[in-house]
């Protein structure tokens, strides 16, 4: 194991480490400390490998790391880093850095214990943006519901546990599914291989039935879309992102729904090339309704929070877009757009937290006129609603052109009705800034502008959110390569012959085959 | 003939007085229906050439157990059934359900075959030694390790008897 | 007539230390002062210890002796060492709550230990007469145990209900034998699985007998529908022996039972796959389900055991080496997790009474975070949540049942999981987001603590290496298979 | 020569009344006698097929069996006096047994 394994290493345990000290000590001050070190050394590892070693090997990784763990079920500790890891590791840093920060003085309350499931949390993230062994994978996809559940239910607001409940519920009933399935094609390849094994590139190679590979995909994709979260099955998002801490909502949108569109990116899709094939229709829909149906409820809203929640499923409705397209453009355009939403929609979460904490409430009719008020903090909320609605030069732009590009390669139709879902978003959010930032004041209370440590928060996100939507090269560059390998397999299998039109109705197909389920 | 006609006999005191002692009101009543019960069960265990197990049975069950049941009875003044709806109604469920049970069990017994292993001890070999030596033989060999279970089931027993019905000291 | 060699006495080893030991306690507590009586349970638990040292010495042999009454195989072996640590665990876990209960006796301590004798001849019985006279004798002894808070109506009433069920369902279970032996002319289950493959047998009797036998071993896993008697009598019996009957007896049970028919009615496989895959099925739905409209905990734990025998027998099934070791293992693990749960509750009290209630444990995360911390690691691994070993036990339950085929088994066990999940997660609830009424005590005597460390590394330990535990398993019933 | 199948007939009519019993009687006592019927029956069926199998096998398991229900009676009947000193009613009304 040499220092670049020991990099993969330490980026997941770190955290889980250094968590049990945070537990134990007294005072909430050192665990805010100790949460902050380690957060900011996290970011600091994650940053190494753009710097260091960018030079993939044969394989197409940048690092592997392959430990045996629980041989009799061929289950190894596998974790291996690719552009698109990367690039999730550092998003996945960088937002656990900020989260410590904005809890910094609004959580109080049982401090160690919050910084204890921020750095619980942290590990299980990093672990499933790692794993390449699908039985750890599931491992940290499972584990990183409890700390979650912990965030929001003791220290979120309103129906916290209502909330926290409903989230555990949706997201572990979707994920049993994917456990089923993952046993599943665990078992045919066994079977197929005679060598039983979770590894992610030997279960590639596995040949499922068609029939079964419908159902076992289904299985998969309910699992990633209740994450993500597609449109029917979305409902406990809003809960979940409204009564959440700030770090929580941070985290939740940030990192938690990316967690669903990687799994598509890296587990899905290349798992079973055909049965994905077969359901892309069924995706594009879901996708598309979910871009129109959000933007449209998220216009009613008048709890900002709530807003950005629904706004948050109309933007992973466009990444999904991108991945049920699955070409080189537009799946580098989901990828972008991954760290997109998590830059500008942790922002947007960070923004509201804290007109939350000056004004106890996020009412939209509750504020107006808090250009004149407080301009500083106006400008970068101003920034980033613009750059939610992707204007030009910032960096959701670059990310949905490539998603509108390359989809309309593929469904000239769909990305015209895609693009005008843009201009959907456009109504909500300048709507929102209207209000807050410009109309009359709603009241004359004091209102003070950003504190030192509020801007030193907001400073590096609006960086971010200029350069990239410059020069957005710097994150395209190390994905392409691992973005070409993914690609060229599955759609391999969609030019062959399973035409989206041959597979409208994989839903009667797979019934009619149900014999030949295992 | 004169077999059947005792099988008959017995057979029918056992029946019947089975159904005594699950209809009587009166809990002593049912323990006295037991008595002859047991004797005539007896009286079929000695038709099927076991001796021994037939004085067992008079020695343990009719001796013991129901000395203890009476005992227990009589000590504690048990009342009678109170609440006689609810065990009216509840006879129109069990009764069919009995009854159906019952010719399940015997069409499904009577209807299959009997070829299992034989055994050594037939009833001209048994008689040679005796019942109570052949079943002494086993007992003490074959079954050897059961036995010195039952004997410790019988500690436990009477450890029982003594923890939960002592009266308390203090 | 073989003749009695040594190896009777090597194979019955284990037996004969527990029991000796159960003798030497009946004796030492005469002598022992009324409040001293705990020394007994130190006692108790090195004894254990001994013998389960001597047991493992064992492991690796293979013996038939008595005359085909008696097996000692890595089954058994794996079962015994089960039992060592339920005992133990439960037996620290009752020195501090029988003391609050007045039912602080030498004979409790005794009685665990004459179970656990049980418990251990049934895991190595080879013939249905002395299975059935194992079950017997764990079963009489925790009968005494269920009453024995003489003072309490519960759980005497407990006692009483326990009783006459378990009278009632092994004269059921004898009246299965009984056919078996007609059929077959044999208890042995060898020589029952001879007699069975020469094809011989013809006509329905021995399905019949089969029916009656999974009446009687259900009833003693507690798999619906022999339930009825588990809510009250958990609830009604002390919480020391509800935590000891919860894992003890199901685990001997279980160990009766997959033995019986896997080694003596293979050839009806068929037949009884479908019974028990259809209890299995009831047993996960009825016991999840129910569980969720429970107030009191340990009537709540009592579904949950219900819904656990389920999942166990999703893996019984499943059958083959798979199947039965994954069986094997989740009953290993949850014996620690549910001795864990049942440990926190003898460890709260409230108000000067037991905290049996729900509701008696809000707010406990504020008070005691030790103690909630626990509590919550012994509820996520009931519920199947990683790292913990419960996700361990059922990964490897569900991809047995894959893999023999009953995928739809796994689709409903995985579903009712999600189900269990909301009551599990409703005692954390309470315990972390509700604010705390009332006064706590805690009283954990320093034998609690040990057994709830014991109980809680066992759980994360497993969960995280489960791979020495599926290798013990696995290679304990190599000669079986 | 009576054959085997009266037998069977006689114990299983012992054991259906047995568990009719226990199923509808709501006074312990009889509860519990109605456990004894079934293992007399149980008896009956086991020295039935020792006779007709010539084994000996049977005749013991009896004996076993006997051994238990004597224990199970001294236990049984425990309790139930155990329960009798706390409240003075020996009838199952109040305590359901089938309640689930």
């Amino acid at each position: 194991m040499g220092i670049r394994q020991g990099i993969l290493l330490a980026l997941v345990f770190v955290p889980v480490l250094a968590a049990i000290p945070v537990l134990l000590v007294p005072s909430g001050r050192a665990a805010r400390l100790i949460a902050l070190i380690i957060t900011a050394f996290e970011l600091a590892l994650s940053l190494v490998p753009f710097a260091v070693f960018m030079q993939p090997r044969p394989d197409g990784w940048l690092v592997r790391l392959d430990l045996s763990w629980i041989p009799a079920f061929g289950i190894n500790f596998s974790l291996g880093l690719d552009g698109i890891s990367l690039l999730m590791a550092a998003l996945t840093a960088f937002l656990f850095m900020l989260s410590v920060l904005v809890s910094w003085d609004a959580i109080r309350d049982k401090s160690p214990m919050f910084h204890f499931m921020l750095l619980v949390m942290e590990t299980c993230v990093m672990g499933v943006f790692l794993s390449t062994d699908l039985f750890l994978f599931y491992l940290f996809w499972e584990v990183m519901l409890v700390p979650m559940f912990f965030l929001i239910g003791v220290w979120g607001h309103g129906r916290k546990v209502y909330s926290a409940v409903k989230f555990f519920v949706y997201t572990f009933t979707g994920s049993l599914f994917m456990l089923l399935a993952i046993i599943g094609l665990y078992v045919i390849h066994g079977s197929q291989a005679g060598e039983y094994t979770f590894a992610l590139e030997a279960l590639k190679s596995t040949h499922v039935e068609p029939a079964t590979g419908l159902w076992l995909f289904a299985a998969f994709f309910i699992g990633f879309a209740v994450k993500v979260p597609v449109f029917p099955i979305h409902s406990w998002l809003p809960d979940a992102h409204t009564d959440a801490p700030t770090a929580g909502s941070v985290i939740l949108a940030g990192l938690l729904l990316k967690t669903g569109a990687y799994g598509l990116i890296r587990f899905g899709f290349p798992l079973f090339p055909e049965a994905s094939a077969a359901y892309i229709p069924v995706i594009l829909a879901v996708g598309i309704i979910g871009v129109y149906y959000a933007a449209w409820i998220a216009y009613a809203q008048e709890d900002m929070k709530r807003l950005v929640a629904y706004s948050s499923i109309s933007h992973l409705g466009f990444v999904v877009l991108g991945i049920a397209a699955w070409n080189e453009v537009s799946l580098a355009g989901s990828v972008l757009q991954m760290v997109n939403h998590g830059i500008t929609t942790g922002a947007l979460f960070i923004m509201v937290g804290m007109l939350d904490e000056r004004m106890h409430t996020r009412d939209i009719s509750a504020f107006g006129g808090l250009w004149s008020k407080a301009p500083g903090l106006s400008a970068f909320f101003l920034l980033f609603i613009v750059s939610s609605l992707g204007l030009p030069g910032l960096n959701n732009f670059a990310g949905e052109l490539l998603i509108l590009v390359g989809l309309f390669k593929e469904y000239p139709y769909l990305a015209a009705a895609a693009f005008a879902g843009v201009v959907f978003t456009l109504i909500y959010l300048l709507r929102l800034a209207q209000k807050v930032l410009f109309g009359p004041p709603a009241t004359d209370a004091e209102f003070h502008d950003l504190s030192p440590r509020e801007a030193a928060i907001l400073v590096p996100l609006a960086i971010l959110v200029v350069v990239i939507g410059l020069y957005p090269r710097i994150l395209i560059g190390p994905i392409e390569g691992p973005i070409k390998a993914l690609v060229s397999p599955v759609a391999a299998v969609k030019t062959a012959g399973a035409t989206p039109q041959a597979a409208t109705a994989p839903a009667q197909t797979a019934a009619a085959d149900r014999g030949g389920t295992p | 003939m004169l077999l059947q006609t005792g099988f008959i006999y017995f057979a029918t005191v056992i029946v019947v007085c089975a159904l005594m002692v699950i209809t009587r009101k009166n809990p002593v009543h049912s323990v006295l229906f037991m008595l002859p019960l047991f004797f005539h069960v007896a009286g079929i265990f000695i038709m099927l050439n076991a001796e021994f197990v037939a004085a067992v049975q008079v020695l343990v069950y009719a001796g013991a157990i129901m000395v203890l049941f009476l005992f227990v009875v009589m000590l504690l003044n048990i009342q009678k059934e109170r609440v006689r709806p609810r065990v009216g109604l509840k006879w129109t469920f069990t009764a069919p359900l009995g009854l159906t049970l019952f010719g399940f069990l015997v069409a499904i017994l009577v209807r299959s075959q009997y070829n299992g292993t034989q055994g050594s001890f037939t009833i001209e070999a048994v008689k040679q030694i005796g019942n109570s030596q052949a079943i002494g033989q086993v007992l003490y060999t074959d079954f050897l390790f059961p036995f010195e279970v039952a004997s410790v089931i019988l500690l436990v027993a009477m450890v029982g008897a003594i923890v939960l019905a002592k009266k308390r000291l203090d | 007539m073989p003749s009695f060699s040594m190896d009777n006495m090597v194979s019955i080893l284990p037996e004969m230390i527990v029991l000796s030991l159960a003798l030497a306690v009946l004796m030492f507590d005469l002598a022992l002062p009324k409040d001293e009586k705990r020394y007994l349970a130190y006692f108790s638990v090195a004894g254990l210890a001994i013998a389960g040292y001597q047991t493992m010495n064992l492991a690796g042999l293979q013996l038939d002796t008595f005359y085909g009454m008696f097996v000692l195989d890595g089954y058994a072996i794996f079962f015994k060492v089960l039992f060592y640590i339920a005992a133990a665990i439960a037996i620290l876990i009752s020195i501090g709550y029988v003391k609050g209960q007045e039912m602080d006796k030498g004979e409790y301590y005794a009685l665990i230990l004459f179970a656990t004798a049980g418990m251990m001849v049934m895991a190595s019985g080879a013939d249905l007469i002395s299975i059935y006279l194992g079950l017997e004798l764990m079963a009489l002894s925790v009968y005494i145990l269920a009453g024995f808070m003489r003072g309490s109506m519960k759980s005497n009433e407990a006692a009483l209900k326990y009783f006459l069920l378990g009278a009632f369902s092994s004269g059921i279970l004898l009246y299965g034998i009984a056919i078996i032996y007609g059929v077959t002319g044999t208890t042995n289950l060898a020589g029952i699985a001879a007699f069975i493959q020469s094809g011989q047998y013809s006509g329905p009797a021995l399905t019949l007998a089969m029916i009656l036998l999974v009446a009687g071993f259900g009833f003693k896993v507690a798999a619906v529908p022999f339930h009825m008697w588990v809510p009250d009598v958990y609830e009604g019996a002390p919480t020391s022996v509800t935590a000891f009957m919860s894992v003890g007896p199901k685990a001997a049970g279980f160990a009766a039972f997959l033995r019986v028919f896997t080694t003596a009615l293979p050839g009806i496989q068929p037949d009884w796959t479908v019974i028990i895959a259809s209890l299995a099925i009831m047993s996960m739905l009825i016991g999840n389900v129910v569980a969720i409209s429970q107030t009191n905990i340990k009537r709540m734990l009592a579904y949950s055991s219900i819904a656990h025998a389920g999942y166990a027998m999703v893996g019984f099934v499943s059958g083959g080496m798979q199947g039965v070791s994954s069986v094997m293992m989740y009953l290993f693990i949850y014996m620690f997790m549910n001795l864990g749960a049942f440990g926190m509750v003898v460890m709260l009290r409230k108000d000067g009474v037991a905290g049996e209630e729900l509701k008696d444990f809000a707010g406990l995360a504020k008070k005691n975070r030790t103690a909630a911390l626990l509590m919550m690691v012994f509820m996520f691994s009931l519920a199947g949540i990683p790292p913990t070993a419960g996700f361990m036990g059922k990964f490897y339950v569900f991809m047995a049942a894959i893999d023999a085929g009953f995928t739809w088994l796994a689709i409903i066990g995985v579903m009712m999981s999600a189900v269990s999940a909301y009551f599990y997660l409703r005692v954390i609830m309470y315990m972390y987001m509700k604010e705390p009424e009332g006064e706590f005590e805690l009283a954990a005597p320093l034998s609690l603590k040990l057994a709830m460390a014991v109980a809680v590394l066992g759980v994360l330990y497993i969960g995280m290496a489960p791979a020495g535990l599926i290798d013990f398993a696995r290679i304990s019933i190599a000669g079986m298979m | 020569m009576v054959p085997l199948n009266w037998y069977i007939a006689l114990s299983a009519a012992v054991f259906c009344i047995g568990v009719a019993g226990v199923l509808s009687r709501r006074n312990i006592i009889i509860i519990f006698l109605s456990i004894e019927l079934i293992l007399n029956s149980v008896n009956i069926l086991l020295v039935a097929y020792s006779h007709f199998l010539n084994s000996m096998r049977g005749q013991v398991f009896v004996f076993f069996i006997m051994a238990v229900a004597a224990a199970e009676a001294a236990i049984g009947l425990a309790i139930i006096i155990a329960l009798y000193r706390n409240k003075e009613t020996v009838l199952t009304d109040e305590i359901n047994l089938m309640k689930w």
